[in-house]
């Protein structure tokens, strides 16, 4: 307990460190507020969001849609970097569209996403799933490819049949890179959203960033920001760093940090 | 199954003869899709153009002159940008993943900035840097950072801890593990690193040129956009892809095989 | 004669299009000036950051300028692109379009009870539709508007992602034509006044008063020549914002002559107080500041005095709201 | 219960990078009986695992056939229980799950595969660290888990390569005799290959000596079963035979 | 030139996520003379590796203290040459690259490294093999790979773990000649563990037998150098000597 608690302090410290060096520089410049706000007023509009209950609403609205559209994207890319991964032919014919559209924006496909997936939490989830997908399949494709031959004849010769096969060591063979890919994948997620929250929406962080831009009010726009960053961090530590510990690193498939 | 086998071992022959057919055969049903719905006018026109709008803007704008151009500068500020933030992330990703200390100190804040997009840099940037290179750069170096760190911090994790212990036994200094075992060992997941970082750079680069840029594809298609016309979009989006395409299938995926598969690390 | 170089800033709109029509037909020779034009900005908050960035001397922005001054930003307005100077409505370049089967009708505001519609939020549209819904006699909360940059508007509807949505010209026109089955609600109304203004940091303007003078001008020269030509002005458009097509640009410019009004009159005044007080209200900004400090009016009215003949066509100015020396602005 | 025919068995690497042909297997034609132990011997690097891994079906032949019962072998199947020469044990499962995996392959229950891992892991001598992960077993004892997994699913033919390399004189005799005490008992065809020529003489009926690819020669081991080592290891027959299995390896 | 002295050394290996520790070395005192042969025999999983780990700076002991010339031990070092278990190749260089990795590091011109590397391949027996990647070899060959690479680094103390493991009897008779040649040549100290009782008698002045993580006991050699196998595997010493130490295997 009592080094869970130092881990915790000890993940906390530089991010302190960052935010007094922002105190400091702010105070002994005299930043103007339009440039970067103070820490006092980035805390002001923290307490304020949070007493009208809108920085609730926000929050929630896109953990909603941050969840939708990464869940999706993880339940596509992974089954298909296995499949490319095991079968050449599969991955010969992926390959070049995958790589063509992996450089695609999410922004550019709105208007066509639009006409798609109607506008609004369509077009948002499919402009989170675009920024998902991609790095979760790659990432799950060199997972897979990473996995020792003998591993795999192994299961085989054991009578491991192709979901077998795919449950047993494909899937836990790959959870390294899976899980970077889903850490990479999940941040670009938050950027995604907030470019798609610009449209068809009245709640959100990204619309809350957007209006705050609208008006000069950077102290929301730092708040936004941060709040996404510990929104981002918690989600880290409590999911993705766990399950790294229990699983690869127990395994010993990477070493401990 | 009888008939599909003399046809696929042929498709197979075909593509090892010209490689490039493999890279062509499965747009086909992309491009043919694409000209289907258009052309049956499921969406009106403006709003989803054929491949034949799209042609004709190509055609008419490389004409003019503008799509080179804008090409030219696109390209430009890609590498710049990619190559600062590869610079940048390979030897942070290798620091944190060697260094316990430095993954304590640096970890967290990297976790923290990736989630903040490019986007909300923005505002503030423009006001730092003006409407110039360095804020292109700046964004496109912290898009391309991120999946470069991550995949080498895992990358230096994953290589087996045997051999560190086997160079360091043969004499090998900190120099030397870094350059023969720690890099080479994470490579495979240093391209993977490379391939995300780079497709998100092109999307960053888009997004930067809207706002920033009085050039460049991302300027084009959405210029094209604030004035409703969905061809320059799409356009814009096939170039994007066809020029990623080169660059990984040139550069990245030939390292990849002379790396990684020819080890033997990494399954062909 | 040495020419004065000045570097101008415009947001690609239609309503923008004086400041490059006075360029290409040599107006800003004529009277003096070298002027470059930095860039169409996507919105009007990029022209501003492109002022304070140095990017640009003078930009044309609405909405957004509240926004900076109230964070200290020290802009001064010092001439109308697009508006009013005669009478206090203006927005006949603003319109509500519906699409089919959303049932609201033309016409009929009230229809809108209930109803999704897209605004781009913090800007003019937004004041649009809160005025029309309370000219509606409707609550703000009775309507469900969503935020909607305005390229996203009409496929939005298309989709049926909304049920309507406010903007300036070219959207309206576009849906029109585009969107199949959508209604223009209603158009204008004069219920607000447009916001439109050249506008400069204040040290700038200090130093460099007789330049400012030569701009304003320039572009009201041009603004003259557009609302004479229109069918060659909207040509000047469609070379300056790209995809824009020819028949929509000539829909848009019949609209957009009719507020091309560079002058400056207690009008313009009221327009900037009253947009403050309705986000005030709003609560989406918390104070408010003095309109008189941020609009200088004395350069364009010394060209008004010294050359009528380029205003000459517009309605001349009420004396009651008229610009007078020792003039303030009391609401 | 199989019988396994191979003739004339050839493999070629292709080196794509260096357009460089290692040929690995010559031509290796060789009969297994259903039931019978044959043990494989051979200088480092003469093609052993090749051969084995061609009848595992992990890799295809360059030539030749191999034939399980008269059917052509075409990729892995559990009938063919394979001891990896690398362990590939999987990193991410327990011994007792490592050594359950068969079981569970043929959906056996999950205390039914327990029953029966805990089973060859006792035999394997490995009870006290069931519940560990791969990574924290010593060498000897990932070769033990590797064999017990093999052992465990019942194959019909066992393809075991160098399996007792890594274990010490004690254990590799007790894994020596449980070994003939279970092929005895279930009589499933074994292919063992090892680098211990007493080993081979005291397992097998047959001794295969391969030499650059390919059969050098075959001894036939025809001493009494059961076979016990505190009886063999003064025992002139097995020293005779022991020493003509290894004059040949040393010619090879 | 060194000499060793390990005393009362312990290891406790700690899971974290089981919260339970394993003891792997539990009191070990050992003093090994400069120059001197010393090979360790013991039970898989007695802690043989740990203590070669520990003893290269590889892992922290929990216990006692590794005195190198009297200065405890911290971290490897290149007058500490290790033949892994896990051979630890690297995946990424040739045969002649590995090799030559040690004088590499030593700063010697390319080739210079290639001069030497291609001489311990050839002692390895691998001269047809040298331009090909670790994944490109079978087994045996690996392991020599690893013997080569730490041998050309001409280290002072040699810490070996099963280094002839997967080698076949004929290529291992002769690395054990070789290696007790280099031996009497270059003197470096040895630390020299296996599973084969022949072996250790045949190569070490002293056998260390190691039995869950203490010294059960020591038997020394006292057999005349050079020793040769066409000599020695008909001798009476010899055999004895390799009875007692297996009796004592036997018996851990
Ligand atoms: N990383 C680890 N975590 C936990 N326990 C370990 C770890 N490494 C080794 N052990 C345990 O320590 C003990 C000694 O292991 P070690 O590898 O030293 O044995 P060894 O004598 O070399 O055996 P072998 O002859 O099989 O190689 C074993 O019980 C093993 O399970
Ligand atoms: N993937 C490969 N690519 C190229 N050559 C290979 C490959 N695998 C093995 N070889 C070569 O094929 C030959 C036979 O290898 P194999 O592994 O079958 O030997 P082995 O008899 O099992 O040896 P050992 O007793 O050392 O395990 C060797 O010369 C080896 O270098
Ligand atoms: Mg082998
Ligand atoms: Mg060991």
């Amino acid at each position: 307990m009592a080094s869970r608690l130092s881990s915790t302090l000890l993940f906390i410290l530089p991010l302190a460190v960052l935010v007094a060096v922002w105190a400091v520089i702010v105070a002994s410049f005299d930043v103007n507020p339009r440039i970067f706000p103070s820490v006092p007023a980035v805390w002001n509009a923290f307490v304020e969001a949070i007493r009208d209950g809108t920085l609730i609403q926000h929050v929630g609205a896109s953990l909603g849609r941050i969840a939708v559209g990464t869940v999706l994207a993880i339940l596509v890319a992974v089954p298909l970097g296995i499949a490319m991964g095991v079968n050449k032919i599969v991955a010969d014919f992926l390959n070049p569209p995958l790589r063509f559209f992996s450089v695609l924006a999410g922004i550019a496909w709105i208007p066509i996403a639009t006409l798609w997936f109607g506008y609004g939490f369509g077009a948002i989830t499919f402009v989170i799933f675009n920024a998902v997908f991609f790095v979760v399949t790659y990432n799950t494709l060199l997972g897979v490819s990473t996995i020792p031959k003998p591993v795999r004849n192994a299961a085989a010769s054991l009578g491991a049949g192709p979901w077998a096969m795919l449950t047993e060591v494909l899937l836990p063979g790959a959870l390294p890179n899976i899980v970077t890919g889903i850490r990479t994948g999940l941040g670009f997620a938050w950027r995604g959203l907030i470019a798609a929250e610009m449209i068809a929406t009245n709640v959100g962080l990204g619309y809350m960033l957007f209006v705050a831009r609208d008006f000069y009010r950077t102290e929301v726009i730092v708040m936004g920001m941060i709040v996404i960053g510990i929104i981002w961090l918690l989600i880290d530590r409590l999911v993705l760093a766990p399950l790294e510990r229990r699983t690869i690193e127990r395994w010993g498939m990477v070493r401990a940090t | 199954m009888n008939v599909l086998l003399p046809i696929w071992s042929g498709y197979v022959r075909l593509t090892t003869r010209f490689p490039i057919v493999q890279t062509l055969v499965p747009f086909i049903p992309v491009i043919a899709l694409w000209w289907i719905v258009s052309a049956a006018e499921v969406f009106p026109k403006v709003f989803f153009p054929g491949p034949v709008e799209v042609w004709k803007s190509f055609v008419s704008l490389t004409y003019k002159g503008i799509l080179p151009d804008y090409l030219e500068d696109s390209l430009i500020r890609l590498a710049v940008g990619a190559l600062c933030g590869i610079a940048l992330g390979i030897p942070l990703g290798i620091l944190i993943g060697v260094s316990k200390r430095a993954h304590t100190a640096l970890w967290p804040v990297v976790l923290f900035f990736q989630a903040i997009g490019d986007i909300a840099w923005l505002p503030i940037l423009l006001i730092w840097f003006g409407f110039g290179l360095t804020t292109m750069t700046f964004v496109i170096v912290y898009t391309v950072m991120f999946p470069v760190i991550f995949n080498t911090v895992l990358g230096v994790r994953s290589v087996p801890l045997d051999l560190f212990r086997a160079a360091q036994s043969l004499g090998a200094s900190k120099f030397a593990i870094l350059k023969e075992v720690t890099l080479p060992g994470a490579l495979p997941n240093i391209i993977t690193g490379l391939r995300n970082g780079l497709g998100f750079g092109w999307r960053a680069l888009i997004a930067t040129e809207i706002i920033v840029g009085t050039s460049g594809i991302g300027f084009l298609m959405f210029d094209a956009r604030r004035a409703g016309s969905v061809v320059e979009i799409m356009l814009g989006m096939i170039i994007l892809g066809t020029l990623w395409y080169i660059v990984d299938a040139w550069i990245l995926a030939p390292i990849e095989r002379a790396t990684g598969q020819r080890w033997g690390t990494v399954q062909k | 004669q040495e020419l004065v170089k000045l570097k101008a800033g415009m947001v690609t709109g239609i309503d923008q299009i004086g400041l490059p029509i006075a360029l290409e037909r040599g107006f800003f020779e004529k009277h003096g000036l070298d002027v470059t034009i930095a860039r169409p900005y996507p919105t009007g908050v990029d022209a501003l950051n492109a002022l304070q960035a140095g990017e640009s001397d003078m930009v044309q922005v609405g909405v957004p300028m509240i926004g900076a001054v109230l964070r200290g930003m020290d802009l001064v307005a010092l001439g109308n692109f697009s508006g009013s100077a005669t009478k206090l409505g203006a927005d006949a370049t603003l319109a509500l379009i519906a699409r089919e089967g959303a049932g609201i009708n033309k016409g009929d505001l009230k229809s809108l009870k209930g109803k999704k519609i897209a605004a781009s939020f913090g800007t003019i549209n937004h004041l649009y539709i809160l005025a029309l819904i309370e000219k509606a006699g409707l609550k703000v909360d009775e309507v469900t508007l969503v935020n909607t940059p305005p390229p996203d508007m009409t496929v939005a509807l298309l989709a049926k992602g909304i049920d309507g949505f406010v903007s300036w010209d070219p959207w309206p026109i576009v849906a029109l034509k585009d969107v199949p089955g959508a209604i223009e609600v209603i158009r204008g109304g004069d219920v607000i006044s447009y916001l439109g203004f050249n506008v400069a940091l204040r040290p700038w303007v200090d130093k460099n008063g007789p330049t400012v003078e030569k701009f304003l001008a320039a572009v009201s020269e041009a603004d003259k020549w557009m609302r004479a030509n229109p069918k060659q002005a909207a040509q000047v458009a469609t070379r300056w914002i790209p995809g824009l097509k020819p028949d929509v640009a000539e829909a848009a410019m019949q609209f957009n002559i009719q507020q091309a009004d560079r002058r400056l009159s207690a009008q313009n005044f009221r327009a900037l107080w009253a947009a403050q007080d309705v986000l005030s209200r709003l609560g989406t900004i918390k104070s408010t500041f003095d309109v008189n400090k941020h609009i200088d009016a004395k350069h364009i009215v010394k060209v008004m005095k010294e050359k009528p003949e380029l205003f000459s066509d517009l309605p001349p100015i009420p004396d009651a709201v008229a610009i007078k020396d020792g003039f303030v602005f009391k609401p | 219960m199989k019988t396994l025919a191979i003739k004339n068995l050839s493999k070629t690497y292709f080196d794509a990078y260096q357009g460089a042909h290692v040929t690995a297997v010559r031509d290796v034609s060789l009969n297994v009986n259903q039931g019978e132990f044959v043990a494989v011997v051979g200088p480092s690097g003469c093609g052993k695992t090749t051969v084995l891994n061609m009848i595992a079906g992990f890799i295809p032949n360059s030539g030749g056939e191999i034939l399980l019962d008269g059917r052509a072998v075409s990729g892995p199947g559990p009938e063919r229980g394979v001891v990896f020469q690398s362990h590939a044990l999987f990193p991410w499962k327990t011994v007792l799950d490592n050594v359950g995996f068969g079981p569970k392959m043929r959906g056996k229950p999950k205390a039914e595969c327990d029953t029966i891992a805990r089973e060859y892991i006792a035999l394997a001598g490995l009870s006290h660290a069931e519940d560990r992960y791969p990574n924290e077993l010593s060498g000897g004892m990932q070769q033990r888990v590797g064999v017990a997994r093999a052992l465990a699913n019942h194959p019909d033919i066992l393809l075991m390569d160098e399996p007792f390399a890594s274990v010490d004189a004690q254990t590799r005799m007790t894994l020596q005799e449980e070994l003939t005490r279970i092929w005895q008992e279930r009589r499933p065809t074994i292919l063992f290959i090892t680098h211990d020529v007493p080993e081979a003489v005291f397992l097998a009926d047959r001794v295969i000596v391969l030499s650059k690819g390919t059969v050098l020669d075959e001894i036939v081991i025809d001493l009494p079963r059961p076979r016990v080592w505190d009886d063999l290891i003064e025992d002139d027959a097995f020293k005779t035979l022991s020493a003509r299995v290894l004059q040949k390896v040393r010619s090879a």
